[in-house]
């Protein structure tokens, strides 16, 4: 979209802002002054689409598109430098996380594959074990995400391994099924 | 001093010598840790990515098993420390969140009142046991021993936490008690990239370059970490981190309570110190040995 | 020895004194070559006042004033240029470059504008060389033809004005 | 008997030491001639340095003093006073900067040495000539003119009343209040404009101690401090002030239309009544209508058949046949208030202000919003409709070289306070355009906050047209906006119903005339100069006139108020020393000399030589003349001297500088 040369409001999403500060986290966003100080704290900035800061400028301006299909999101390392230096004490991680979630949601997360496989692999863990098996976690999402390139894994994986730091066997916790009500219930109540 | 303990899944796998390090030096700092029963995943960061509300479920389990204790949950994982606090402070913070969250809690048969207080381990061992306490248990001189402290990210951000988020300074102080050197760390809060590992590795791993490279810039001869994450990317990924770059690294990473260890005379092994993916060697293997 | 000339400086009270002034309170560096003389308004400086520095010595003379509207009474340095620009249609005929007269405007703020502005105008002093007709001025220099040369400026430059 | 000069050198610590060779130099001084006592001192304005002077001249060791220290601007008034104390005329003594224009600009130490001994010798030798000059007081008038009955105006006439202190205010428009009333509300408070100010306005009308003159404007300012006679034009209302009790009987007949209606709302905006005689809104004070002579039908018509207002008065106060006043009186001290105008956007034609039906003004649109205005207060389209989206365009008119360099610092506050408006009464899109949000004043920044969680779109970027032409089809029938947002890097075109342009604050059209009858200067800006930008923010060059609000430099209220308070204190502190001190070194005639050509009486910018026809000489009075002497550089007959100044001093620096050769 910014690759035209002339914007028309009519292409935005001018509802996004208040998409995005109606979101638990999100409510401080209409306060921000972009003054830069995300993205200048952000040790992923330079290898972002757009900075922080210009992702929120997006937002106000309804590039919606823009925004969720942008690889900063997925750069994002949770740091939360950001979040607590910004002036305005704007919850910037958490609407990244709003972000990443939407972008799933809509389809866009097209960086965010690998994100995505992770989670989604981490999540299944959890559902099975109620703890997350590093081991099994890893080589799932190897297999999944990375198939051509598992074996450049292999030397950390070895590293883990032969110091005992890599357990084979699972842990399974005892009252699984209580996990799984709360978890079903979840569903049913769908998200925020 | 007793503290209901959540170890979180890395501390059980990956990270096992930080249990075993916390193992070997609790007793004599006086600090009872009662494992969380049946305690499972805290949501985790990759989690909030995809299912929000799912995330804080999970980890609203913890907290409510825990709140029968009528103690203060204790984790050595910054990771799971900044996850528990975040659900606390959205459980407390956003009504619909809480509504719902008591629901989804409620169909497992348990319930929450958002009171439950988590710290993490460091903050229980600066604050609670106390750093004339730790000097009055040190056994053996680490003398010119020069130890970078790397806090990372998750237990001085976003704000939950004891120490400054720009300069924290629990384990500097922690160093000097234990008579080792703290060297400058100006990254010392700057993010390893940890999870981003698996996902954006190269950037990853650029992170973790700038994070060695200012410890051997500063003389230090290891770097010490309280976090399963942190230690893992900067230790088992160091040799990626030279074959990439073309660097030479070669700097121990150590669980704080390792060196707390250390300086107690606890022997290297029970403190897991053979298990590190970049081992102790020259100057600092010397100190070690030495004295 | 290279060529050092001696520079006068007429300097009003209220803006180019005070911009002098903050050179100093800045301290900017420029060349040592000015000596300054302080009159309260540029509109009190005589064409007289720059024959005789020429006269006794002088390489060149500056005279500043506050810039065009901000003179401190008002119009004192609309005066001042249009003597200067008289001054310098009759400086040819003592066989003077009228180049050597210059008038600047420099407000009370301007101390680094000052210092250039000295520094430019040693420069251009230095490269015509010293003053060598000084004799030429020793005639109008007595009373009668200052008198004459003042009504002189003073008519003419309204008729200039004009 | 010779003439004995001390010369004093100060060493200033390091400041002149370190770079100027004090020891060469003192010998230098003892060598000049009609030098008795050459002395070196650490810091010469401290307490025994300047006893060290005082006591030389005390014990008659000498009769000239000069103190080669730092600028003159700094401590030429301690050392006279020093010099004074010992017992000599203070304009006996001058001083030599080596400091400031020596040994902090020069890097060489011999050429700083070399310049201070050429400035010494130039003083030495102005010394020499230097004579004694008389302290002269004049008497204050404790009666004030305050210029302008805006906010500024209301609030120094108001102080200085309750001090007791008489006060005359002239307003030019039929009612004072200013720019003022004609806001609906105030930022950041968002308090009532008018429940705030017409307390104030009521006061100023009731005072004991204020005489009010609206509809009235300054002709002359003459005399000096303490001593103006002002007259002033009171313009001819067409109403007997005393007979009117205000009851608009008188324009609700009226027939005619000052404002004339176009469609569904008036051609322009307007607070008060719209017929020809009007009060210019509701709470004017005084409570008197005007009649405007350009549209009343009365004065139209050759015939006056009208005369439907005075039929109406049934207190009889309609007289036609009223004439201007011309009332002259004396003050001691005078305050300039006469505000400012906002900046007429037309001259941009990209904005279309004037072109494109509704683009407004920013005062057109507070006018608008005021309950009492012609719209009632509702925000409307100029078809009457309401507005589904509206853009205020920032910085018009300012920070722009083609118009005016300055920010005006007011818009982006009041722009703010629009938006909120615009939310608080429509449903309406609210843009605002910006280039620095500039919220400095207490409160501001916290009300820019506010304003960010309201909804309103900012975009940061001057907005480059605004355009009646569509592109597609959603433009059209809009008014549309072509923007870069800077913060995202690409350009905008936003559709809109309404555009508000918040033009900046420019000096008065009449600041210039006014400042010219006061003797006050204007800037290039276009602003009364103050007498320091940061230690004399209320007086001026003249003595005795004072400036407040606007007029020197575009402001809000609370600052604008507080300046109001700081001239109107600098006058009672002026009125309460009854008397003050002028300036010595003024210019004076040799009568003899005078050819009486009166060249000088045009030269002075102060009035102040003016020809005696008795005489058949020019006279300076020496009252009003501050010393500038541009006459004395103009007289063709040598017959002006400037004290303190005089050709021969100036001729004797000039050796002096070079007598080192």
């Amino acid at each position: 979209m910014l690759e035209k040369e002339v914007c028309y409001e009519a292409t935005l999403d001018l509802d996004f802002l208040d998409e995005i500060y109606s979101l638990p986290g999100g409510k401080e966003i209409k306060r921000c002054i972009q003054c830069g100080t995300c993205s200048g704290s952000c040790p992923q900035a330079c290898q972002m689409d757009h900075a922080p800061r210009k992702i929120f400028s997006l937002i106000r301006a309804g590039f919606r598109d823009e925004v969720l299909r942008s690889n900063t999101v997925w750069l994002c390392s949770s740091c939360y430098s950001c979040a607590v230096r910004c002036p305005k004490e704007i919850k910037i991680t958490d609407v990244m996380y709003a972000l990443k979630r939407l972008a799933i949601k809509e389809g866009k997360a097209k960086r965010g594959k690998k994100a995505t496989i992770l989670s989604k692999n981490f999540v299944g863990l959890v559902n099975k074990y109620g703890r997350n098996h590093e081991t099994e976690l890893m080589t799932r999402y190897i297999l999944m995400a990375e198939p051509f390139n598992a074996l450049s894994f292999i030397p950390q994986g070895m590293k883990l391994l032969v110091n005992g730091r890599l357990p084979v066997l699972p842990h399974k916790i005892k009252n699984l099924d209580q996990l799984r009500k709360i978890m079903t219930k979840v569903e049913e109540l769908g998200e925020i | 001093m007793k503290y209901t303990y959540y170890p979180g899944c890395s501390v059980r796998a990956t990270a096992n010598i930080y249990q075993d390090s916390i193992d070997a030096i609790a007793p004599a700092l006086g600090v009872e840790l009662e494992e969380l029963d049946d305690w499972n995943c805290c949501g985790a960061t990759a989690y909030m990515s995809v299912r929000e509300l799912m995330s804080f479920a999970i980890s609203a389990r913890n907290l409510a098993l825990a709140e029968k204790y009528h103690r203060d949950l204790v984790t050595p994982c910054s990771a799971c420390y900044l996850v528990l606090n975040k659900t606390n402070h959205y459980f407390n913070d956003y009504p619909e969140m809480r509504k719902k969250l008591g629901q989804a809690l409620e169909a497992g048969g348990l319930s929450y009142s958002g009171n439950i207080n988590v710290r993490h381990i460091l903050d229980v061992v600066i604050n609670d046991v106390g750093t004339e306490k730790i000097a009055s248990l040190v056994k053996k001189k680490l003398k010119g021993l020069k130890v970078a402290p790397y806090y990372g990210c998750q237990i001085v951000r976003p704000e939950m936490g004891f120490d400054d988020p720009d300069d924290p300074k629990s384990m500097d102080i922690l160093i000097d008690a234990l008579g080792a050197e703290t060297v400058k760390y100006s990254l010392k809060t700057k993010c390893c990239g940890a999870s981003l590992m698996g996902t954006e590795e190269k950037m990853a791993l650029k992170l973790c370059r700038e994070l060695l490279a200012d410890a051997e810039r500063n003389g230090a001869h290891c770097i010490i970490t309280l976090c399963p994450l942190c230690q893992m990317n900067l230790d088992i990924y160091q040799s990626k981190v030279n074959s990439l770059f073309k660097t030479k690294f070669k700097i121990p990473v150590i669980y704080f309570t390792q060196l707390i260890g250390l300086a107690m005379g606890v022997k290297p092994e029970k403190l897991g110190m053979k298990r590190l993916g970049v081992k102790v060697s020259g100057e600092m293997k010397r100190i070690i040995e030495g004295a | 020895m290279s060529f050092e000339p001696k520079i006068v400086g007429f300097l009003c009270n209220w803006c180019s004194y005070t911009g002098a002034d903050l050179a100093g309170t800045a301290r900017i560096k420029y060349s040592p070559n000015l000596r300054s003389i302080r009159v309260m308004c540029s509109g009190r400086i005589e064409p007289t006042f720059i024959l005789k520095a020429l006269y006794e010595g002088a390489d060149g003379v500056l005279i500043a004033g506050c810039h065009p509207g901000d003179c401190h009474y008002q119009e004192g340095n609309y005066k001042a240029l249009r003597r200067h620009r008289m001054l310098r249609m009759i400086l040819p005929g003592f066989g003077i470059e009228p180049e050597r007269v210059r008038l600047e405007w420099v407000a009370a703020s301007e101390g680094e504008r000052f210092a250039t502005i000295v520094d430019e105008f040693t420069e251009e002093i230095r490269s015509l060389g010293p003053l060598k007709v000084r004799d030429s001025l020793e005639m109008v220099l007595s009373e009668d033809v200052i008198l004459n040369l003042d009504t002189a400026m003073e008519e003419g430059g309204d008729a200039n004005e004009a | 008997m010779a003439v004995r000069i001390g010369v004093y050198i100060c060493h200033c610590g390091t400041n002149i030491a370190g770079k100027v060779d004090i020891a060469k130099v003192v010998e230098f001084a003892k060598g000049l001639e009609n030098v008795s006592l050459v002395k070196d001192y650490k810091f010469m304005c401290s307490d025994p340095g300047q006893a060290l002077l005082q006591k030389d001249v005390e014990d008659g060791l000498i009769d000239r003093v000069v103190v080669a220290s730092c600028s003159p601007l700094m401590h030429e008034n301690t050392f006279r006073k020093a010099t004074e104390r010992g017992g000599l005329n203070p304009y006996l003594f001058t001083m030599a900067n080596i400091r400031e224009q020596c040994s902090w600009v020069h890097i060489d130490s011999g050429q700083t040495t070399d310049k201070a001994k050429d400035l010494i010798a130039a003083a030495v030798r102005r010394a020499f000539l230097l004579e004694p000059l008389t302290k002269r007081e004049v008497p204050i008038n404790p009666r004030t003119v305050v210029i302008g009955g805006g906010i500024a105006g209301i609030q120094a006439a108001l102080d200085l009343a309750e001090a007791g202190k008489k006060v005359v205010l002239v307003e030019r428009e039929p009612s004072i209040g200013g720019h003022m009333s004609k806001f609906d509300k105030t930022f950041p408070t968002l308090d009532c404009s008018a429940c705030i100010l017409t307390p104030r306005m009521v006061s100023v009308g009731q005072h004991a101690n204020i005489e009010l003159m609206t509809y009235s404007e300054v002709e002359e300012v003459s005399g000096f401090v303490g001593n103006f006679n002002i007259r002033v034009r009171k313009k001819a209302r067409y109403v007997d002030s005393e007979l009117c009790n205000g009851c608009g009987a008188c324009w609700e007949k009226c027939p005619g239309t000052r404002v004339p209606r176009k469609g569904n709302v008036h051609e322009k905006l307007s607070l008060g009544p719209t017929t020809p005689i009007y009060m210019p809104f509701m709470q004017a004070v005084p409570a008197i209508p005007v009649i405007d002579t350009e549209t009343c039908l009365y004065f139209k018509d050759d015939k006056h058949a009208c005369g439907l207002c005075a039929k109406e008065c049934e207190r009889g106060a309609i007289d036609y046949e009223m004439k201007d006043e011309i009332v002259e009186f004396e003050v001691g001290n005078i305050i300039i208030a006469t505000g400012f105008q906002t900046f007429d956007p037309s001259v941009i034609k990209r904005y279309g202000y004037g072109e494109i039906e509704n683009v407004m003004t920013a005062l057109e649109f507070e006018i608008m919003n005021c309950a009492s205005g012609s719209t009632g207060g509702k925000i409307l389209k100029a078809d009457g409709g309401v507005p589904g989206s509206i853009g205020i365009i920032h910085c018009v008119g300012s920070r722009d070289k083609h118009y005016h360099d300055y920010c005006s610092r007011v818009c982006c506050m009041y722009s703010l306070k629009y938006s909120h408006l615009i939310k608080e009464k429509t449903d309406a899109e609210v843009y605002e355009f910006y280039i620095d949000m500039r919220c400095f004043g207490k409160g501001y920044e916290e009300f820019y906050d506010r304003l960010l969680t309201e909804d309103v779109r900012f975009v940061r970027g001057k907005v480059a047209e605004v355009t009646d032409v569509p592109t597609c089809k959603a433009e059209e029938g809009k008014l549309i906006v072509k923007v870069e947002d800077t913060l995202i890097g690409n350009v905008r075109r936003i559709p809109l119903d309404m555009v508000i342009l918040s033009t900046g604050l420019e000096g008065h059209a009449t600041l210039r005339e006014i400042a010219k009858k006061c003797s006050v200067s204007v800037g290039q800006d276009g602003f009364l100069i103050e007498k320091h930008p940061k230690l004399g923010p209320v007086s001026t060059a003249t003595d005795g006139v004072f400036i407040a609000g606007a007029c020197q430099s575009p402001k809000d209220i609370p600052d604008t108020v507080a300046q109001a308070s700081a001239a109107s204190s600098a006058v009672l502190s002026m009125i309460t020393r009854e008397k003050i001190e002028i300036e010595s070194a003024t210019a004076e005639v040799d009568e003899d000399k005078c050819s009486g050509c009166k060249l000088c009486n045009t030269l002075c910018p102060y009035l102040a030589v003016k020809f005696d026809e008795e005489k058949g000489v020019s006279v300076v009075n020496q009252a009003l003349c501050k010393g500038c002497g541009t006459c004395v550089a103009g007289c063709p007959s040598g017959a002006i001297s400037a004290k303190h100044f005089e050709d021969r001093q100036i001729f004797a620096e000039i050796e002096g500088i070079f007598s080192g050769l």
